[in-house]
């Protein structure tokens, strides 16, 4: 399982800010993880844009960056500022 | 003597002066910005605004740039206190606070500091208005604002 | 809407802060600049700083520089308070606050009326340390700051 | 008689910050003040430094500037900003 964070309009395009999941084994790092929660969940693409960072327990990552088991993975839209 | 702080709460941006100017006592200059949500936007009357922080993101990218600013500039004191959660128009959403000998390294920092806020601090805004509701992301200008510190420094 | 003041009794920056908030209702931005008496100079201790103005010469001046930053951007409230007088160390000399939709504009304002008031505006400063009574007469550095205003406008 | 003032460290120089002063006929524009009261009171020159500027009834005027009976004149050292 790993724990998934949304951020931003990305709360309002998955309907929570927060959710668990157990990863396919074929999701093996932050590149398919995007292209496979975006296939299950019908986003066309709302997790693949490249303006879109991940950051992989509280850390933002360079992609494509492995995850695993008991990660927690945040999605990031374009911060807006203060 | 770097005073950062995220606040859920509604605050004075005059009492935030006041505590600083104790802090900053012996300075020569000491420069202010307040941040307030505007009742109007390009979408119209503006009814609230919510601001949604990733912790401990928010908190360890405003100290790196508290850090950058005082390698940057000679500075006595430092604040920043930034909102989060739902506002309403003319509520403070954001203070920051420079005191250094002079005014030109106090007015730099703390424009530097509002750029850095602006366009990178992780956070993301939500506007009310009579259409709906609306995530903001950052103008161009404030991209443009943001670039002009990229050559200064090291 | 502009609040200009020479005053020869101590002010709160702060206080002035909070007053101007609720003057610049609907502004986006505010900056604010506080000028202090600091405790050492070039030539030690200061334990006293005497200013001087010419009325009504300084006021004149000052309104014109305020009228200047209204030509030049787009502020919504606007505010100069001057200390004259004797004043020790800590004290507020000059407070400066500009408001705004955007923040450039506040920070442009604030820092260009900062420049005027620091190198033409009409006041005569004698600071008082072990050493005796100085006049302090502008530094060059101070010159080359409001230098940087005459290309810009008209 | 003209009302003369002194600001700044010209105060300080001429032990005074106003006074009022007959004016003799030789003196008719600015820099006859400047030279004729200079040498009066042996200043070696204070008055006569170009950063010292002269306001004639509370306007800073371009010099030489005629002055009369009456008139209030103002010597001004360079200003220190506040």
């Amino acid at each position: 399982m790993v724990e998934i964070l949304y951020f931003g309009r990305l709360m309002d395009v998955m309907g929570c800010s927060q959710e668990r999941i157990a990863l396919p084994d074929s999701v093996r790092d932050t590149d398919g993880l995007r292209r496979w929660l975006d296939a299950e969940r019908i986003l066309s693409g709302a997790l693949l844009e490249p303006t879109v960072r991940i950051a992989v327990n509280d850390a933002i990552v360079p992609e494509p960056f492995a995850v695993s088991d008991g990660d927690s993975i945040a999605f990031l839209p374009p911060v807006g500022g203060g | 003597m770097d005073n950062i702080q995220i606040l859920d709460t509604a605050f004075s941006a005059a009492e935030a002066l006041a505590q600083f100017e104790a802090r900053a006592a012996g300075a020569g200059a000491i420069v202010s910005f307040t941040g307030l949500v505007r009742p109007k936007s390009q979408a119209g009357e503006v009814t609230g605004l919510y601001l949604q922080a990733y912790s401990p993101l928010t908190e360890t990218g405003i100290a790196a740039a508290a850090k950058d600013a005082r390698r940057r500039w000679n500075l006595t004191a430092l604040c920043i206190i930034h909102r989060v959660g739902d506002m309403v128009p003319g509520d403070a959403i954001v203070f920051v606070a420079t005191a250094s000998a002079h005014r030109r390294a106090a007015f730099e920092a703390a424009d530097f500091l509002m750029d850095y806020l602006k366009t990178e601090a992780v956070f993301w805004k939500k506007e009310t208005t009579p259409k709906g509701e609306t995530w903001i992301e950052p103008r161009l200008e404030d991209y443009a604002d943001r670039k002009r510190w990229s050559k200064a420094g090291t």
